[in-house]
C-alpha cells in the first residue's frame, strides 16, 4: 500500500518530522519544555515500533523568538526536509507568522499552547485549550466555590490576554457581576507597584491575571511583598498563564495559594499521569517540572501517530482527514479527542499553588468541554 | 538698543556678556571701518575671544548691539553671520582632520551652502583653480591631497587661514593667527594680511607685538572686558596703563 | 640628566624625527627650534611616551625611559606642557592641578603654584574649558610643574600668553630650575623668549638637529637665519 | 478621575503612590549607578550591561541554594553574602571583558555599542547552557519577605525599603568615590583625554579596568537585589537595558546627580501615570515626556556648560 | 543613466564594485540557488536597505540611529495594510460578522474600517505613502532634534525611544494595527498571488533592482559636495557652522534619506516575506541593522550590502547547524570584526585587495585605451579625488 504520495520525506524505515520552536531569545524560557515533551514522545513512539513501522527522526529548527525566523525555518522544514508534520511554535504571532507558509506548502502544524482561539486552520492541530475553555469553567468555579463577586482583569499587553479578558468580561456580565478594573502592561514591564496599589483600594474578590514572561515574576513578587497574602483568598488570585514552569522562576513562596485554570497540572493523579511524569524525569532529570504547555506538546506526536495510523498514509490530506474523532486514552491529562474544528475536547482544572511549585487539584469539570474557537456571544 | 545707520563696516554697541554674573564683555562699544585692519590686544582673560564669539553667533550676548553692514547679529544663526560675510579664524587651529586639505578649502568655498545646493556642487575649474591658488598662497601646495590631520600646529594655522580667504569674507576675525609660527611665517603672514586687507576689513587678536606693529591700522587694547585704551600702535605701546597691565616693564 | 641617542620616530610609515642625539645636563635649560612642522611637537610627544618611538634610546637620569608607559615616566620624574595646552575642560581649574599630584601623593595643591600663577586661585572653582587661552596655558604649566618633575618638557610654552606674563615666566623657569635643580627642554618661536630662558639652542630641521650652540655664543642673526629658509 | 474616591482614599492613594514611586526610583538609581560610571564617565555604550546585572542574580541564586544545601541555619543572612560574592563576580568578569575587548574601543566609544551587544549575546547563551533557559526562582530569607502596615490601606514592604536603602548607600559611596576622592578626579582625567591623562602621571589603565570592574560589580549588586522584584533568566537583562540608558542619558550623561534626578522625575511621572492610566499608555507617555524634555535640553538635566 | 553620468559618480574602483554586486545580485545568485534561497537572500536585501541609510546617516554623517526599525517598520506596514485589505474582501471573509474588513479588526469588535486605513485601497497612494509617510516622519523627528543641537549618544537613545513608544502603541492598538501578531495572511498583490514561486523571483528581482538605485543615489550623494559637508560635520560639527553652513538641514536631509531607504526595505520586505509585524519595529531589530552597517564597514555601501548579506546568512546558517549554539558565533563574530577591522569588511577589503585590484584595472585599463587609442579617458580629475 501507497503510503506517501506526496512526496514527504518518507523511506522504507524512517519518516522526517520537524520541531520548530524557540531555544534562543527570549521565547526560550517558555518553549524548552514543548521541545522535551515532543522529543520525549518520539523516542516513544520510536521504541514502541515507530509509526507504520518506521522510526521518526526529527530534524530541530529555532525559531529566536523572531517571527520571520520562525517563517523562514518554517519554509524550510516544509520545502527543502519534506517533513510529514512539524511540532512547533509558542506565541500567536509565531503561529500566525508560519500558518500562510503551512497552507501554501500544505504541512501539518502541532501547535501546543493554551490560545486566544479565532482561528482554524486545517493545517494545525492545537493541542491547548482554546479561550474558553480555560476561562469560563475557572470563573464559574470562582463565583460557586468562592462565591466571587468582583474581579480585577490584568494581562501583558498583547492579544491573548486581551482576548481572554474580553472573554471573561462577557463571561462575568453574563453572571450579573462586576469588573472593577482592567489593565494592561507592555511585555517585559516588570513594575507592578502602581497596580497592586489600585487593587488594594478596589478590593476585588478575584484578582484574574494573564501576566506573561518576565514581567510574571516580578508581578508576583511585589504581589508578595505588598502584602497580598494569597493564602488567605482574599483577594484571590485567579491565573490562566502560571504553570509550574512559571512557577520554577517566581519561585513556590510567591504564589503560594493563587489558583490556576487550566486542563493539566503535574500533579495529576492518574496513571497515565504517573507514568509520563516518571519517563519525562529520568529522560530529563530529577528536578525537571511539567507545566500545561509541555503536556499538549507531548500529545502532539501521539495524536499525529494515531491519524497516520488510522489513515493507513504519512499523507497530510489523509492524516487531516482521518484527525477528527482521534482519541489518546493514555494522554497525561486523561482522555482526549479530536474535534472536527481541529481542537481538542479536554476537562478544565483548577489547581493551588503550593509552596514546592506544585498545584494541588482542587476542581475539575465532570464533563470534556467542547473547544470553541468562535465562540458566540464572547466576540 | 540704537538703530542708527552708520558707515562703519562693523559696530558694536553697548555689549555685554556675562557668564553666571561674571562680565567677560562688559559694556563694549568698538567701530570697524572699512578696509581697516584693527588688532584687538589686551591680557590673558580680557575678553578678547569672546567679542569675536559674540561678533560670529558662538556666544549669545546679555545686551547690546552688533550690527555689520547695518544688519543686526545678535539674533542671527552661526551659518547665517558666516553667509553674510563675516569670516572667523579660532584661536586653537581647527580644520577638518578627516578630510584632505584641497577638500578642506573646497568646503569653505562660498557657493553651494544649502542641501540642494551642495548636492549639485559641481567642482568646475574656477574653484579647483582657486584652490590651488590659496594652496599655493598658504605654503600648502604640495600636501593638496593629504589629510589635513596630518599638518603640525603651524600648518593647521595656515590652512585655516586659507579656509577664510576662499571664503571671501568682508569681515575676517582672526584670533592669534602667528601663535605657534616661525619667524619667517610670522612674516608672511604679515604681507598677507595687509595684501588682503585692501578690501576688506580685518580684526586680528595677537600677542606678538612685533606682528602687531607690523600690520596694526589701529589698536584697540581690552582689559577686563572694558576698552582701556584705543589708538596708533605708538601711542599704545607707551601708555603706562597698558604696560601696568599688558606689555609688562 | 636627559640622554637621547639614535631616537627616531615615525607616524605609521614616515619616518619624523630620524637619529636624533643630544643630552641635557642637569640644571640646564635647552630651547629647541626649529620651523613650523619640523617635528619639534613629534619629538616631544615621544619622549613623553604620548606617541610610540620607533628606535634609539632615551634616559632620564640614568635610567631608560625608552619604551615604557606615560605615567611611568611621570614617575620617574618627567613632566610635559602639550602644544595645545590639552587641559581637561569640563574639570575645574584646581582638579586639573590635581590630576598632576597623581605621582606625588600629595592631596593639596601646593601653595607656591598658586603663587606662581595668581589668576588660577582666583578662578580655582572654574571649569578649564571655560578658561582663556593664555589661562589655559598657565593652567597647564601649573599642572606640570604639580607633579614635581625632575626634567620638564615645555612645548612652545608662550603661545597666546600675554608679553607681560611671558617675561614673568621665563623669569620663573629660571628660578624654579634654581630652587628645584629642575632641567628644562622648551621648543620656542620666539627667539627673544629663547635667548632669555636658554642655555644652550637646539635648531632641529626635517627630523634632524643642524645646528647648536650655547647662548653665551648665540646670536640672534644667526639663529634666525637658521630659521628662515 | 478624584470624583471615584473619598478623600480618605485619596490620602491613602497618595501615600501609597508616592511609596510606590520611590521604590521605582530607588530600583532606577539601583539600575542606573553602573551604567553612570561605565558610560557617564568612561563612555562605554555597555549594552551587555542587563547581563552584568543578571550576573549577580544568578550568584545570588547560587549562593542561596548552598546555603539552603549546607548551612540553613544561616539562610536568613545569605543575601548579604549573596550581594558581596554578586559584586566581585561581575567586577572580575568587567575586568576581564575590559582587558579583552573594552580597552582597545576606547577612541571608538560607538563601536562599544557593538561589540558589548555581541557580548550580550555570548553571555545570554553562556547563562542558557549553564542554568538552563528556564527562569530560575530564588527564595527570599523571611525576614525580606514582610511588610509594615501603616494603615489598612498603606503597607511599606520590606523588601522596597531594603531596595532603597541599598541605593542611597550605595551612591553615597559612588559619589564619596567620584567626588570626594583621588580617583573620581582619575577617572575624568582618564575620560577626557587619555594620552594627556598619561602625561600627566595617571595610570590610564589601571584606572579604566578598575572603573569599569566597578561599574560591572554595581551591576552585580543590583542585579542581586533584584531577585527580590523581579526575574532571572538568560535575557532577563533585556528588560531593563532601555530604562537604565534612559534614565542615565536623560540625566545628562557625565553627572552622578544628574543620574538621580533624572531616576526621580522619571520614576514620578510613571508611577503617577500609571495610576490614572493604564499601565502601557503610562510607558508611552513617560517616554514621549522624557524624549520631549531631551529636546529642550539636549544634553541632558545636569549638563555641564563648557566653552565649545 | 549615461556611462559618463556613470563614470563621473564611480571612481573606476567603485563602477567595478558596482558591477560586481549587481553581477552577484542578478546573475550568480539567481543561478545558483533554489527559490527558497533566493528568496531568504531577497529577504536579507530589504536589510541591506536600511544599511545603506545607515552608512550615509552614521558612517558619514555622524548622526547615529537606534530606531532605523521605526521607518523599516512604517514601510512595511503601509504596504501590508495594503495587501491586507485586499486580502480582506468581503467574499473571503464571509465568516466574520463583519465581512470586508481584516480580520484582527473583527476579533476586536471593530465593525468599520477605520478611517486611516480607507486609502489603502490605493495601489498608488500605498506606494507614495511608503516613500512620504516615513520620510515626512524623519523630517519632523530630524527637525525637532536637530535644530535643538540633540546630538551623539542622546540622538540615539531619543530614536531608541521613539522605537519603543511606537512598538508599544502598535501591539497595545491591536484592533487597528493587528497587535503583536502584526498583519499577517497576505495573499496577493492586485489580484496575483505573492506567494507562487513565480512571484518570489519577480519581487526578488524588483528588489535587487531598487537596492542598486538606491545605491546609485546613495554614491550620488557621497560624491556631491554634501558627502564632504557629512563628514566635516561628524569631524568637526561645531566648525561648519562657521563655513556657513547649516548643520540641521543636512542632518535632517540625510536622516530623511535613511529613513526613505529604510521603508523601501520594509515595504520589500511585507512583499518577500508575507507579513508585518511590530518585532521589526523594535529595539533589538535596529540594534541589528546597525551592525549590519558595522560589519560591512560604516563607510563603504558596497561594505553594508555585503554585511547585510553576510550577517543575515551566517545567522540562517548557524542556527541550522547549531540550533543552541548559533548565538555563540554571532556575538563572537561582531566583537570580532569590531575589535579586528574597525571598517568592517570593507575594511579588510581596502586593507589587503584594494590595491592588486586597482593595479591589475589600471593595467586593463591600459590595455583597452591602448587598443582604442583615440578614446579618452574621462574623469580623470575624478581619479584623484
Ligand atoms: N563660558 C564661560 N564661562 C565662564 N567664564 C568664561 C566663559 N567664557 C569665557 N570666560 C571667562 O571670560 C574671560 C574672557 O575670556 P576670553 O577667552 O575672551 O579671553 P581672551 O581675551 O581671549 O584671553 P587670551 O588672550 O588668554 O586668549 C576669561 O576670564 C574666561 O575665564
Ligand atoms: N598624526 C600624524 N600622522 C602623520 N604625520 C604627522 C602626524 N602629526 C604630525 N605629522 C607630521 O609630522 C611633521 C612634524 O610635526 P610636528 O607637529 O612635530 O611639527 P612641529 O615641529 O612641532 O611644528 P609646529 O611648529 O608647527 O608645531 C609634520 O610634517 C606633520 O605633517
Ligand atoms: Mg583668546
Ligand atoms: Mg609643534
Amino acid at each position: 500500500q501507497e503510503v506517501n504520495t506526496t512526496g514527504l520525506a518518507v523511506t522504507e524505515d524512517t519518516v522526517k518530522v520537524g520541531i520548530l520552536h524557540s531555544v534562543t531569545g527570549t521565547m526560550a524560557i517558555s518553549e524548552t519544555g514543548s521541545v522535551q515533551a515532543e522529543k520525549l514522545a518520539i523516542e516513544q513512539i520510536n521504541a514502541s515500533g515507530g509509526v507504520l513501522g518506521r522510526q521518526i527522526e526529527y530534524i530541530q529548527e529555532d525559531g529566536a523568538s523572531d517571527w520571520p525566523t520562525f517563517a523562514e525555518k518554517s519554509r524550510k522544514l516544509l520545502r527543502q526536509d519534506n517533513v510529514a508534520a512539524v511540532f512547533g511554535c509558542w506565541t500567536s504571532a509565531s503561529r500566525k507568522a508560519v500558518l500562510p507558509v503551512f497552507e501554501q506548502y500544505n504541512g501539518m502544524l502541532y501547535y501546543p499552547t493554551f490560545y486566544e482561539g479565532l482561528e482554524q486552520s486545517p493545517n494545525v492541530i492545537y493541542t491547548g485549550q482554546e479561550a474558553t475553555q480555560q476561562i469560563l469553567a475557572g470563573i464559574d468555579w470562582v463565583v460557586d466555590a468562592k462565591d466571587a463577586k468582583t474581579f480585577y482583569l490584568l494581562g501583558s499587553d498583547y492579544i491573548w490576554p486581551r482576548t481572554s479578558n474580553k472573554i471573561a468580561r462577557k463571561h462575568i456580565d453574563k453572571l450579573g457581576l462586576k469588573v472593577v478594573g482592567e489593565e494592561y502592561y507592555p511585555l517585559g514591564h516588570t513594575q507592578f507597584n502602581s497596580v497592586i496599589n489600585k487593587i488594594k483600594l478596589r478590593k476585588p474578590d478575584v484578582i484574574f491575571a494573564s501576566v506573561v514572561g518576565g514581567s510574571n515574576v516580578a508581578f508576583y513578587k511585589q504581589l508578595k511583598a505588598a502584602g497580598i497574602d494569597m493564602t488567605e483568598e482574599s483577594p484571590l488570585v485567579l491565573t490562566i498563564s502560571v504553570t509550574e514552569d512559571e512557577i520554577l522562576g517566581i519561585g513556590g513562596e510567591n504564589v503560594e495559594g493563587a489558583y490556576a485554570s487550566m486542563k493539566y497540572f503535574q500533579s495529576l493523579p492518574n496513571e497515565n499521569n504517573q507514568a509520563f511524569v516518571k519517563a519525562f524525569k529520568e529522560r530529563w532529570g530529577d528536578d525537571i517540572v511539567i507545566g500545561d504547555v509541555t503536556q499538549a506538546a507531548y500529545l502532539g506526536p501521539w495524536l499525529w501517530k494515531a491519524a497516520v495510523e488510522k489513515a493507513g498514509s504519512f499523507d497530510v490530506d489523509k492524516v487531516r482527514e482521518a484527525s477528527p474523532g482521534i482519541e489518546l486514552t493514555t494522554a497525561p491529562e486523561g482522555y482526549v479527542k479530536i474535534h472536527p474544528n481541529h481542537h481538542l475536547w479536554s476537562k478544565t482544572r483548577i489547581g493551588r499553588a503550593k509552596v514546592d511549585g506544585q498545584y494541588e487539584i482542587v476542581y475539575e469539570t465532570d464533563e470534556l468541554i467542547e473547544p470553541d474557537p468562535f465562540p458566540e456571544g464572547y466576540q | 538698543m540704537n538703530a542708527s545707520n552708520t558707515d562703519f563696516v562693523l559696530a558694536v554697541e553697548n555689549l555685554t556678556v556675562s557668564f553666571d554674573g561674571f562680565k567677560a564683555v562688559d559694556d563694549l562699544t568698538l567701530y570697524v571701518d572699512e578696509g581697516e585692519i584693527r588688532v584687538i590686544i589686551g591680557p590673558n582673560g580680557a575678553g578678547k575671544t569672546t567679542v569675536l564669539d559674540l561678533i560670529c553667533g558662538r556666544t549669545r550676548s546679555t545686551q547690546g548691539s552688533i550690527r555689520f553692514r547695518n544688519r543686526e547679529l545678535t539674533k542671527m544663526s552661526e551659518s547665517a553671520i558666516v553667509q553674510s560675510g563675516v569670516g572667523r579664524k579660532f584661536q586653537t587651529p581647527s580644520v577638518y582632520t578627516d578630510l584632505t586639505i584641497f577638500e578642506n578649502l573646497e568646503i569653505s568655498y562660498p557657493r553651494g551652502r544649502n542641501v540642494f545646493g551642495s548636492l549639485f556642487f559641481k567642482r568646475d575649474e574656477t574653484v579647483i583653480r582657486k584652490c590651488e591658488e590659496v594652496a599655493e598662497m598658504i605654503l600648502l601646495k604640495d600636501q593638496l591631497h593629504e589629510s589635513a590631520g596630518l599638518l603640525s600646529h603651524g600648518q593647521k594655522q595656515w590652512l585655516e587661514i586659507g579656509m577664510l580667504l576662499i571664503q571671501d569674507p568682508e569681515l575676517l576675525m582672526l584670533d592669534e593667527p602667528v601663535a605657534g609660527m616661525s619667524v619667517t611665517e610670522r612674516q608672511e603672514t604679515a604681507k598677507l594680511l595687509r595684501r588682503i586687507s585692501e578690501n576688506r576689513s580685518v580684526i586680528v587678536i595677537e600677542h606678538d607685538m612685533q606682528f602687531v606693529a607690523e600690520i596694526a591700522d589701529k589698536v584697540t587694547v581690552l582689559h577686563q572686558g572694558k576698552i582701556l585704551t584705543e589708538g596708533a600702535i605708538d601711542k599704545v605701546k607707551n601708555d603706562p596703563k597698558v604696560i601696568e597691565v599688558y606689555l609688562g616693564h | 640628566m636627559l640622554n637621547v641617542s639614535d631616537y627616531r620616530v615615525s607616524y605609521g610609515q614616515s619616518e619624523i624625527v630620524h637619529g636624533l642625539d643630544f643630552t641635557v645636563q642637569p640644571n640646564e635649560i635647552v630651547a629647541v627650534m626649529g620651523r613650523n612642522g619640523m617635528g619639534k611637537s613629534t619629538l616631544m610627544k615621544a619622549l613623553m611616551g604620548v606617541i610610540p618611538e620607533s628606535g634609539g634610546a632615551a634616559t632620564l637620569d640614568g635610567k631608560s625611559i625608552f619604551g615604557k608607559k606615560s605615567h611611568d615616566r611621570v614617575n620617574q620624574g618627567l613632566a610635559y606642557v602639550p602644544q595645545g595646552r590639552m587641559i581637561f575642560s569640563s574639570m575645574t581649574v584646581r582638579e586639573n592641578i590635581e590630576t598632576g599630584l597623581t605621582s606625588t601623593g600629595r592631596r593639596s595643591v601646593p601653595k607656591d603654584l598658586y603663587d606662581m600663577f595668581p589668576v588660577l586661585l582666583e578662578m580655582r572653582n572654574r571649569r578649564g574649558g571655560n578658561l582663556s587661552g593664555g589661562q589655559q596655558q598657565q593652567l597647564a604649566i601649573a599642572r606640570a610643574l604639580a607633579s614635581n618633575p625632575k626634567v620638564l618638557l615645555l612645548d612652545e610654552p608662550t603661545e597666546g600668553i600675554q608679553p607681560s606674563i611671558i617675561k614673568e615666566i621665563a623669569q620663573t623657569l629660571k628660578e624654579i630650575r634654581d630652587q628645584r635643580g629642575l632641567t628644562i627642554v622648551v621648543t620656542e618661536q620666539v627667539l627673544s623668549f629663547a635667548l632669555e630662558v636658554a642655555d644652550r639652542i637646539l635648531v632641529v630641521e626635517k627630523g634632524k638637529i643642524v645646528h647648536e650652540e650655547a647662548r653665551s655664543s648665540v646670536d640672534a642673526e644667526k639663529v634666525a637665519s637658521y630659521l628662515s629658509v | 478621575m478624584f470624583s471615584d474616591y473619598s478623600s480618605a482614599e485619596l490620602m491613602s492613594i497618595f501615600a501609597m503612590q508616592g511609596f510606590a514611586g520611590l521604590t521605582l526610583f530607588s530600583v532606577f538609581v539601583l539600575m542606573a549607578l553602573g551604567l553612570a560610571i561605565i558610560f557617564g564617565q568612561m563612555g562605554v555604550i555597555n549594552m551587555a550591561h542587563g547581563e552584568f546585572m543578571i550576573l549577580g542574580a544568578y550568584i545570588t541564586y547560587l549562593t542561596s541554594n548552598l546555603f539552603s544545601q549546607w548551612i540553613p541555619d544561616w539562610y536568613g543572612s545569605y543575601f548579604f553574602v549573596a550581594m558581596a560574592l554578586a559584586f566581585l563576580a561581575a567586577a572580575l568578569l568587567g575586568m576581564l571583558v575590559e582587558w579583552l575587548m573594552i580597552r582597545h574601543l576606547y577612541h571608538r566609544p560607538l563601536d562599544t555599542l557593538l561589540a558589548t551587544w555581541g557580548l550580550s549575546l555570548i553571555l545570554q547563551q553562556s547563562y542558557r547552557s549553564i542554568f538552563g533557559a528556564r527562569e530560575v526562582g530564588v527564595t527570599m530569607p523571611d525576614w525580606m519577605m514582610g511588610s509594615y502596615p501603616i494603615t489598612d490601606l498603606v503597607e511599606v514592604p520590606i523588601n522596597g525599603l531594603f531596595v532603597m536603602c541599598l541605593s542611597l548607600g550605595i551612591t553615597l559611596v559612588v559619589a564619596a568615590l567620584m567626588y570626594r576622592s583621588r580617583w573620581g578626579i582619575q577617572v575624568r582625567a582618564v575620560v577626557q583625554n587619555r594620552p594627556m591623562a598619561g602625561a600627566v602621571g595617571i595610570n590610564t589603565q589601571k584606572v579604566d579596568r578598575m572603573t569599569f570592574a566597578l561599574g560591572c560589580g554595581i551591576a552585580g549588586i543590583a542585579g542581586s537585589a533584584f531577585t527580590m522584584i523581579g526575574s532571572t533568566g538568560p535575557t532577563s537583562g533585556q528588560l531593563y537595558i532601555v530604562d537604565t540608558f534612559l534614565v542615565v542619558v536623560f540625566g545628562g550623561a557625565a553627572s552622578l546627580l544628574g543620574t538621580v534626578a533624572s531616576a526621580f522625575t522619571i520614576s514620578q511621572a510613571q508611577s503617577t501615570m500609571e495610576f490614572f492610566l493604564s499601565g502601557s499608555m503610562a510607558k508611552v507617555l513617560t517616554l514621549l515626556f522624557v524624549v520631549g524634555i531631551l529636546m529642550v535640553r539636549p544634553q541632558g538635566l545636569f549638563s555641564l556648560k563648557v566653552r565649545r | 543613466m549615461t556611462t559618463t553620468g556613470l563614470r563621473s559618480l564611480f571612481s573606476r574602483h567603485d563602477l567595478l564594485s558596482f558591477a560586481v554586486l549587481a553581477l552577484l545580485l542578478i546573475v550568480v545568485f539567481p543561478l545558483a540557488l533554489d527559490i527558497f534561497r533566493l528568496n531568504l537572500i531577497g529577504k536579507y536585501l530589504t536589510y541591506a536597505f536600511v544599511a545603506l541609510g545607515l552608512v550615509l546617516c552614521w558612517g558619514y554623517g555622524g548622526v547615529l540611529s537606534l530606531g532605523q526599525g521605526v521607518f523599516f517598520g512604517i514601510g512595511g506596514y503601509m504596504m501590508a495594510m495594503f495587501l491586507k485589505l485586499e486580502a480582506s474582501d468581503p467574499e473571503s471573509t464571509s465568516i466574520q460578522s463583519t465581512p470586508g474588513i481584516p480580520d484582527f479588526m473583527d476579533w476586536n469588535q471593530i465593525t468599520e474600517l477605520p478611517w486611516f486605513w480607507e486609502p489603502f485601497y490605493s495601489f498608488g497612494f500605498t506606494l507614495l505613502a511608503v516613500l512620504v509617510v516615513p520620510t515626512v516622519f524623519a523630517y519632523l523627528i530630524g527637525v525637532a532634534m536637530f535644530k535643538r543641537r540633540v546630538s551623539g549618544v542622546y540622538f540615539a537613545i531619543i530614536t531608541q525611544s521613539i522605537a519603543l513608544i511606537l512598538t508599544i502603541l502598535i501591539i497595545g492598538q491591536q484592533g487597528y494595527t493587528g497587535g503583536v501578531n502584526g498583519i499577517t495572511d497576505l495573499r496577493t498583490l492586485l489580484g496575483w498571488d505573492i506567494r507562487s514561486d513565480f512571484a518570489k523571483y519577480v519581487f526578488y528581482f524588483i528588489c535587487v533592482a531598487l537596492l542598486l538605485t538606491c545605491v546609485v543615489i546613495a554614491q550620488f550623494i557621497r560624491r556631491s559636495k554634501f558627502g564632504r559637508i557629512l563628514v566635516a560635520m561628524r569631524d568637526a560639527e561645531d566648525r561648519i557652522r562657521f563655513s556657513g553652513y547649516d548643520v540641521a538641514n543636512f542632518k535632517v536631509f540625510v536622516f530623511c534619506v535613511g529613513a526613505a531607504f529604510a521603508a523601501i526595505g520594509g515595504a520589500m520586505f511585507t512583499l518577500q516575506v508575507g507579513f508585518m509585524s511590530p518585532s521589526f519595529i523594535g529595539i533589538v531589530p535596529s540594534i541589528e541593522m546597525v551592525i549590519f552597517c558595522a560589519v560591512g564597514g560604516r563607510l563603504s555601501l558596497f561594505g553594508a550590502i555585503y554585511g547585510a548579506l553576510l550577517v543575515s546568512w551566517a545567522r540562517s546558517i548557524f542556527s541550522e547547524s547549531f540550533p543552541e549554539l548559533w548565538l555563540f558565533a554571532m556575538g563572537a563574530l561582531f566583537i570580532g570584526v569590531v575589535l579586528a577591522f574597525p571598517n568592517g569588511l570593507a575594511g579588510l577589503y581596502d586593507q589587503y585587495a584594494r590595491g592588486h585590484v586597482a593595479k591589475a584595472l589600471d593595467r586593463w585599463v591600459d590595455q583597452l585605451t591602448r587598443s582604442d587609442s583615440n578614446r579618452t579617458v574621462q574623469g580623470v580629475a575624478h581619479e584623484r579625488q
